[in-house]
């Protein structure tokens, strides 16, 4: 057999396919990539340099800017690294409030992983469809927190505002009419023949290598392994709700889809759960003065599970009124570096953005 | 030969309602403002009224996007992608970042003004500014279109010099192809 | 509160294995104080014989007062669901620290972070110098004696028109003709 | 010389009705693809605003002779196909350049395009577009066999190479091909969805994998002429399937204005219709890998086609 | 893989029916959703509510906020009459600045579409710019969800029933705790030092508790104090009344702070360490004080820690003046006032006790001698109550009473008291007198909300059993057969409004009470006594209705004298002020002799 010459091909940063702005570096022969080197850094803004420069609450107003997508966890991670240093309690009330908006942000960040996933594979119509409809959570996310992507909405102590009981009436019915939409999704999707074709077998991440990799969420459960924060150390009162963490075998994109599909259900019924049980009450414990406010010296780590894995935040305090260190730790961290590098060698050129969406690389989570 | 003014006016309506009606946009996210672009396209704004499309080359594209911040890495890349489209071309400043520094006004990795390194047709106001900002600002772009005063290419070749000295003072390594039309 | 024997037998196991000084910081959370030396050994043992498979994060703080780089290996075992964090101290002067990408891969993005970010040497260590940043000549930006805003407003562009902005302190104290005295002008309301 | 001036006429009529109603349906399609993702979409004559902004564009780009010519090549070669095409059936306004065997012809004028924008892709220098034309000969080998098959059934069929006549025949037995030799139509219709380039077979220019592919480079007029040559061969292929399987259009025996604008309501109808079938196609799934979109062809489209050959050897 | 998977080929064919159904899509620019109610679009500032503070300002975390000087807003007391001006090519709408606005003036309106060609617009003011966009505003604050904080970290205090039963301290002052989160409360404006008439560094001080480093805060105090821990005690602090807090909530209790501030520092040696004091070398000048009174002993600190010989001339016993005399123990004991004029000696301050000017010394000795002089004498007689048989044994106005009390002196008040009055003054009277078991009852002619007295001094007195009678003029003093007290004839008011002035009350006929009583203090004001001032300094020194007249560096007529005090006419009649004259007539004395 003669050896293909091998050429160099360059993934983005401007590349339709490629999700955000990163830089995949490939070597390929023929449409067999031999070797792929992430290049990171387009989008590094220094939020941690940033970070050290705010108070303890100005600082949350940049981190949920860490991954755009998904804001909300990173929000979440750091308040309750923050509530750890300061010994801080949150109401229940908040706590509850909390989960359903980390649900939905779960949600509306499935609905873009639909559109990603599909589009990618050039199945345009399904993407048209799921972030059209990934409105109706932003206007929830809207109507209850003032912002649309960018919410703001959680801080240390509990959360900015209080849910109102028409928010709730509202939150059920766009529940209803998702469910709904995800069988739509899931019949253009799931049920197509060539979506299968497409996503069996490929982009697979071998099950023993999987946690060394650093491999974390909905690829870490396509490989079979039961594994997820809000059951390994439960945060907030996920261990007061009932929910399935689903899992699948195989590693590969169809494993993760099924994954996906299966979470998109749970957070549905865990945000019906979490609202008929919310109780009555405080929804904040004010913190002091923010300009003001200390936080204890110390060090603590927290991490929540988002929707392409865990993320962690470490918080150090040096016992002033700003952060002495934050640094957080996505899920695509190792996903869009390490995983990426080591799973891409053998695989069709044309599968490469197809395996990106479903890995959930996203590059401002990993140069932040 | 046109040298009649009436008829040259008529031209330049067709030509203008021509390119106002069809912006195709670079399809390069270059911030995180870019998260509300697939919101703008889908079903929910679509954007593709105005006919506005993606367009995945530069050659091809009209338009290009700044979704805000940009690191200087980017700013690189994103030079590059504009002086590879072709005139006339527009940019669109997205966001407080792209304005005045937006929060990350004192990071060390991103800058401040855009129309410092390239030549802006119109700014929206947000962080980041919702679909209908959006489409407000393609609105606005188009009317700018419609009366000839949007020419940014124009405006780019003339002052070049001036320009490149403000990117070379971010870009530390320059090693890039001339711009040569 | 529950008791934590999993997280006290953890930490005796470690620190009888190498004679380290440790504590548990709360339920899941154990934290070990190791030499710079020790480091590799320890997260190995970790690895291999506690069951603490997963790197989950590791992370470099910067204390200029001691002259000291922290750095922080967080751990995780799946099993026992369990956090361990390992700390060492370095020298802020010509920093090196043992390169760890043989044991986790994915050490490689943190250190090459790292690298970058605080200008530690992981001596071995493959991967392009740069990471995040392109053609940087100054000192490594999370380092805390550098200084972001000064190289902002010293690189970058500042949009005038807001030059005539007062400080409400000012404005006070002209107006009522006093003057702060310096000693108490650190706490005076930051801007 | 009062026949050939009506023939460039006629040529003239052709190329814009073959443009217009090529553009059209693209803009159609547009508009409905928008109603089946929720959205009203554009106007249909966006792809008229379209191109007429890419014509007024700069373009001052160049890579090399190739690159100027390409969209050239394409254009001359989607008019002059569209020249040999019956665009209704002894219609003597469409000035029907048929000759006993243009089925042969076309065949190799419709690559003819497709070759033409390779060479110049290739020479734009840009690893997307060099991947893109590669994808797209091997798509092409892929279609083109059932294609081919499907024609040689109807060759074998009736004994002739000329559409012209194929229309005729089917017009005086009133039997379309379509039924009459129903398997080598389902294999031309299978290969027509890999003509029209709609998923899951667009994987020349797959916007995720190889930005635009082989157009990459080209802007402006460039863009723009090949954009109109695109247009003029989705009429040229509709037309041609009407008048190979779906009993052409137009009455030969009667070509007063009446009956030719009836004749014209009745291609477009067919066209359209056809028309749909990929594009329906194309709503509903994703992409297929390069290899699998050649599996896809080789497997039922090419069992048909040859079922198809062996119904008409019997028949 | 089945032979041919139909299932997979037809199944997404149900897509086609969204065909048939009606788009989603909202057609903007033609039609929109309206932003839902608490959207963050641009920003919105009433003007009129604004304060100026620059909280919003302060938070911000990407410095998007200016405050600039708009010209069509007036000066005034607690509003630094600057306004904010937003950078939206800074903001993020994270409304930080709402949420921590203390006035709830700043707000976030629906509107959010701002589009245009130059980037310089985007520099713009709310409420000025978008006046209009009142009605649309959506995202504010209320007391509920703002963070600030707007409840006071309350004072411990000696229960009512136990108070009187003794003169120990009914304050109990905060603990290190309370003080830290009350002085977190502080938005550090500065809006009090303005009102301040000592301008002290509220805000720096009051942070310094914050962060803890209270020997700073003390330090930072006695930059122009000398006699925080009276302030602390008995300030009728101004700058409450126009902290930013207090528009919604409560203000931050910066009089406490101060008491807790000083509290670091019990004994004298421990205020010299912390304070640290650079006295400058002599620099040969005297400057002789009448008074040694809040004014007077201001002045001399300053003037000691400049190089100033000074010598203090004191009529009474001990050093202090009103603060000593006139202000009850249980409000400011003993112990503080002597740590405080041990601390000025302890500097080379000079007081000569028992020497009462014009009497035991003449003015023109003290006028020779010196190269200036600085009287602050403060007022001694009472006014008369002005009306009938107030002259009647058992009649007693309170100045002298609590002189009386606090000279060690006893005063039989008898069972019941009646107070006339509705100051401080009033007040001290009562509660004095309810510490000698007496049943007070306070007589005043307005309502009990226009008491000039504190309101923690009412509810103080209220707390200990004083009766207030709002509304009363008293009429007559009713005498026994022995000539002496035996009540008080008052008549009820009702309040009459008056333009430009609060309500006056205006007697309802046929309303007379009579309250018995044993005593009845008056507390209605008093007068200065400018006896012992030689008839041709007089001249100089002008005095108008009762006060002498000063300039701004408190100097009067005669070059050499400078005044300060209750005495002069100039800012309010309270130790704060007196401590401001005693200051800004160093200044004025520095001018003088030093030309500075």
């Amino acid at each position: 057999m003669i050896r293909e010459k091998e050429t160099t091909l360059y993934l983005g940063p401007q590349h339709p396919g490629i999700t955000g702005n990163m830089m995949v570096k490939l070597k390929v022969q023929g449409d067999t990539v031999v070797k792929a080197t992430t290049h990171v850094g387009y989008l590094h803004r220094a939020f941690e340099k940033l970070i050290e420069q705010r108070n303890w609450l100005n600082a949350f107003t940049l981190l949920c800017r860490f991954c755009v997508p998904e804001p909300d966890p990173m929000e979440l991670t750091y308040a309750r690294a923050v509530e750890e240093l300061d010994n801080r309690e949150v109401p229940e009330r908040a706590q509850y409030i909390r989960v359903i908006v980390m649900e939905l942000a779960r949600l509306q960040s499935f609905m873009l992983w639909y559109a990603g996933q599909a589009g990618s594979a050039g199945l345009y119509t399904l993407g048209q469809w799921s972030v059209g409809d990934r409105n109706y959570i932003l206007d929830l996310f809207e109507e209850l927190t003032g912002g649309r992507i960018y919410h703001m909405y959680i801080w240390p102590g509990g959360v900015r505002r209080d849910v109102t009981d028409t928010w709730k009436d509202k939150v059920l019915k766009t529940m209803d009419y998702l469910e709904k939409r995800q069988d739509d999704y899931n019949q253009l999707m799931f049920d197509n023949t060539i979506f299968q074709k497409r996503a069996k077998g490929v982009g697979i991440v071998p099950k023993d290598k999987a946690i060394e990799w650093g491999v974390v969420g909905p690829p870490l459960r396509g490989v079979g392994i039961k594994s997820d924060v809000r059951i390994d150390e439960p945060y907030e009162v996920y261990d007061k709700l009932d929910f399935e963490v689903p899992t699948a075998e195989g590693g590969d994109i169809w494993a993760r889809a099924l994954v996906r599909k299966e979470e998109f259900r749970q957070s549905i019924s865990i945000i019906r759960q979490a609202i008929e049980k919310m109780p009555k009450g405080d929804y904040y414990n004010k913190v002091p003065n923010p300009m003001k406010w200390v936080v204890p010296e110390g060090q603590a780590w927290a991490k929540t599970e988002s929707v392409r894995g865990e993320i962690g935040f470490y918080v150090v305090s040096n016992g002033t009124n700003k952060p002495y260190r934050v640094h957080a730790k996505g899920a695509a961290y190792t996903h869009g570096v390490t995983v990426l590098e080591k799973i891409l060698p053998g695989q069709n050129i044309a599968d490469i953005s197809f395996i990106m969406n479903s890995l959930g690389v996203c590059p401002p989570e990993i140069e932040r | 030969m046109i040298n009649d003014k009436d008829s040259q006016k008529i031209v330049d309506y067709i030509q203008n309602f021509a390119r106002k009606q069809s912006l195709f946009v670079m399809a390069y996210g270059t911030g995180c403002g870019a998260i509300e672009i697939p919101a703008t396209m889908t079903s929910r704004y679509d954007a593709e009224r105005f006919g506005i499309r993606g367009a995945a080359t530069p050659r091809q594209a009209d338009v290009l996007l700044i979704t805000g911040y940009l690191a200087t890495k980017t700013l690189k890349r994103v030079i590059r992608v504009y002086e590879q489209m072709q005139e006339p071309k527009y940019v669109i400043g997205f966001g407080s970042c792209t304005i005045n520094g937006g929060m990350y006004f004192d990071s060390y990795n991103t800058i401040n003004a855009l129309e410092q390194y390239i030549p802006v047709d119109v700014y929206i106001n947000g962080c980041m500014p919702r679909p209908e900002s959006v489409i407000s600002g393609f609105v606005k772009l188009q009317e700018l279109i419609q009366q000839g005063k949007a020419d940014n290419g124009k405006k780019y070749r003339e002052n070049l010099e001036w320009y490149r000295t403000n990117q070379k003072k971010i870009i530390k390594n320059w090693k890039m192809p001339d711009y040569n039309w | 509160m529950t008791e934590l024997i999993k997280e006290q037998h953890l930490l005796d196991s470690l620190t009888s294995a190498f004679k380290i000084k440790g504590r548990v910081i709360r339920d899941r959370r154990v934290e070990v104080f190791a030499d710079k030396k020790m480091v590799s050994g320890i997260l190995l043992f970790a690895k291999k014989q506690l069951g603490f498979i997963h790197l989950a994060h590791m992370t470099c703080i910067d204390w200029i007062d001691e002259n000291k780089f922290e750095l922080i290996y967080t751990i995780w075992s799946p099993i026992e669901k369990i956090h361990l964090f390992v700390k060492t101290k370095i020298e802020r002067e010509n920093p090196e620290m043992e390169n760890i990408d043989s044991i986790w891969d994915q050490a490689n993005t943190y250190e090459r972070e790292i690298r970058e970010m605080f200008g530690i040497q992981f001596p071995g260590l493959i991967g392009e110098q740069d990471f995040a940043l392109e053609d940087w000549d100054e000192m490594p930006p999370m380092r805390k004696d550098f200084d972001t805003k000064k190289y902002a407003l010293e690189t970058y562009y500042q949009r005038p028109g807001r030059e005539d902005a007062k400080d409400v302190r000012e404005t006070i104290s002209e107006r009522s003709g006093t003057k702060v005295p310096d000693f108490a002008k650190k706490y005076s309301r930051e801007k | 010389m009062e026949d050939l001036g009506l023939k460039i006429f006629g040529a003239i009529l052709t190329t814009i009705l073959g443009f217009t109603v090529g553009m059209t349906y693209g803009g159609i399609v547009r508009k409905l693809t928008a109603r089946v993702q929720n959205r009203y979409g554009p106007p249909f004559y966006q792809n008229f605003l379209d191109l007429l902004k890419l014509q007024v564009k700069k373009t001052n780009i160049a890579h090399g002779f190739m690159g100027h010519m390409a969209p050239v090549w394409i254009i001359i070669a989607a008019v002059t196909v569209l020249l040999f095409i019956p665009i209704l059936n002894g219609n003597l306004w469409f000035p029907n350049m048929s000759f006993h065997g243009d089925l042969i012809f076309l065949l190799y004028m419709m690559v003819f395009g497709s070759l033409g924008m390779a060479l110049g892709a290739g020479q734009s220098g840009n690893p997307n577009s060099a991947i893109g034309v590669s994808r797209g000969l091997s798509q092409m080998v892929g279609f083109e066999i059932p294609f081919v098959l499907s024609l040689v059934a109807l060759m074998i069929q009736y004994e002739t190479t000329s559409v012209q006549e194929l229309t005729q025949i089917q017009h005086e037995t009133g039997v379309w091909n379509a039924i009459s030799n129903p398997f080598a139509f389902l294999a031309a219709l299978f290969a027509s969805l890999g003509m029209f380039r709609y998923s899951p077979f667009d994987i020349v220019g797959a916007p995720a994998e190889l930005a635009s592919g082989p157009v990459s480079e080209f802007g402006g007029k460039y863009l723009g002429t090949m954009m109109s040559g695109g247009a003029i061969f989705a009429f040229i292929k509709l037309t041609l399937y009407v008048h190979l399987f779906l009993g052409g259009a137009g009455n030969p025996d009667n070509t007063g204005i009446i009956a030719t604008l009836l004749g014209l309501g009745v291609l477009l109808i067919k066209t359209f219709t056809l028309y749909m079938v990929p594009v329906f196609y194309g709503w509903i799934n994703p992409r297929y890998r390069t290899e699998q979109a050649i599996q896809y062809f080789w497997r039922w489209p090419t069992a048909l086609g040859i079922i198809g050959v062996i119904w008409a050897v019997y028949s | 893989m089945s032979f041919i998977d139909l299932k997979g080929i037809l199944q997404p064919l149900g897509a086609l029916k969204q065909l048939g159904k009606k788009p989603h899509t909202i057609q903007f620019p033609a039609e929109s959703i309206e932003a839902s109610d608490n959207y963050r679009g641009l920003h919105f500032n009433d003007l009129d509510d604004c304060i100026g503070c620059g909280n919003c300002s302060t938070i911000c975390p990407n410095e998007a906020i200016d405050m600039i000087d708009l010209l069509n807003i007036k000066e005034k007391k607690g509003d630094s009459s600057l306004r904010p001006r937003i950078d939206n090519g800074r903001c993020c709408w994270c409304a930080l600045c709402v949420d921590v606005c203390p006035t709830g003036s700043l707000s976030l309106t629906k509107d959010y579409i701002f589009v245009t060609e130059d980037p310089n617009d985007f520099l713009w003011t709310p409420g000025i710019d978008n006046k209009d966009a009142a009605d649309k505003i959506s995202y504010t604050s209320d007391v509920s969800t703002s963070i600030s904080m707007y409840d006071r970290v309350p004072m411990r205090e000696l229960e009512g029933k136990e108070r009187v039963k003794s003169f120990a301290e009914v304050v109990l002052g905060y603990s290190e705790e309370e003080a830290r989160a009350e002085a977190q409360r502080c938005i550090s404006c500065g809006l009090c030092v303005e009102v301040c008439p000592e301008n002290m560094h509220i805000p720096e001080y009051i942070n310094a508790i914050a962060q803890a480093k209270d020997k700073d805060a003390l330090r930072i105090i006695y930059d122009n104090n000398p006699l925080p821990e009276m302030c602390g005690k008995v300030c009728t602090r101004l700058c409450e009344d126009v902290c930013a807090m207090q528009v919604r909530g409560d203000a931050v209790a910066i009089r406490w702070l101060k008491r807790y501030a000083t509290e670091t520092a019990p004994t004298v040696e421990l205020i010299k360490e912390i304070v640290d004091p650079q006295i400058e070398e002599p620099n040969g000048f005297s400057v002789g004080i009448v008074g040694a009174g809040p004014a007077g002993l201001t002045a001399a600190y300053y003037l000691a820690l400049k190089g100033y010989d000074v010598t203090i001339y004191e009529a009474q016993a001990h050093a202090g003046g009103m603060i000593m005399y006139g202000i009850p123990k249980y409000r400011f004991p003993l112990e503080s006032i002597d740590k405080q004029i041990q601390y000025m000696e302890s500097i080379g301050v000079k007081i000569k006790y028992n020497t009462k000017v014009g009497k035991d010394i003449s003015f023109k000795e003290i006028y020779n001698n010196n190269d200036a002089v600085f009287v602050g004498i403060g007022l001694q007689i009472p006014w008369n109550i002005g009306i009938k048989n107030e002259d009647s044994p058992g009649v007693i106005p309170a100045i002298d009473y609590l002189t009386i009390i606090n000279s060690d002196g006893k005063f039989d008040v008898g069972k019941k008291v009646a107070v006339i009055g509705g100051g401080n003054v009033a007040i001290d009277g009562a509660r004095v007198a309810a510490r000698y078991g007496a049943d007070v009852t306070i007589l005043y002619r307005r309502r009990v909300e226009d008491m000039p007295a504190d309101w923690e001094e009412i509810e103080g007195a209220e707390h200990e059993g004083v009766k207030i009678v709002p509304q009363a003029i008293p009429t007559k003093i009713i005498r026994n057969k022995e000539g002496k007290v035996k009540g008080v004839e008052y008549v009820m008011a009702k309040m009459v409004a008056q333009d430009g002035g609060r309500p006056r009350p205006v007697a309802i006929e046929g309303s007379e009470t009579i309250y018995e009583c044993d005593t009845v203090i008056g507390a209605i004001g008093q007068q200065a006594d400018f006896d012992w001032l030689p008839e041709n300094y007089k001249e100089k020194v002008i005095i108008e209705r009762g006060k002498i007249q000063v300039n701004n560096l408190r100097q009067t007529g005669d070059n050499k004298i400078f005044a300060g005090g209750d005495a002069v006419k100039f800012g309010n009649s309270d130790a704060i002020s007196a401590i401001a004259d005693g200051f800004n007539a160093v200044k004025g004395i520095d001018k003088l002799l030093l030309n500075k």
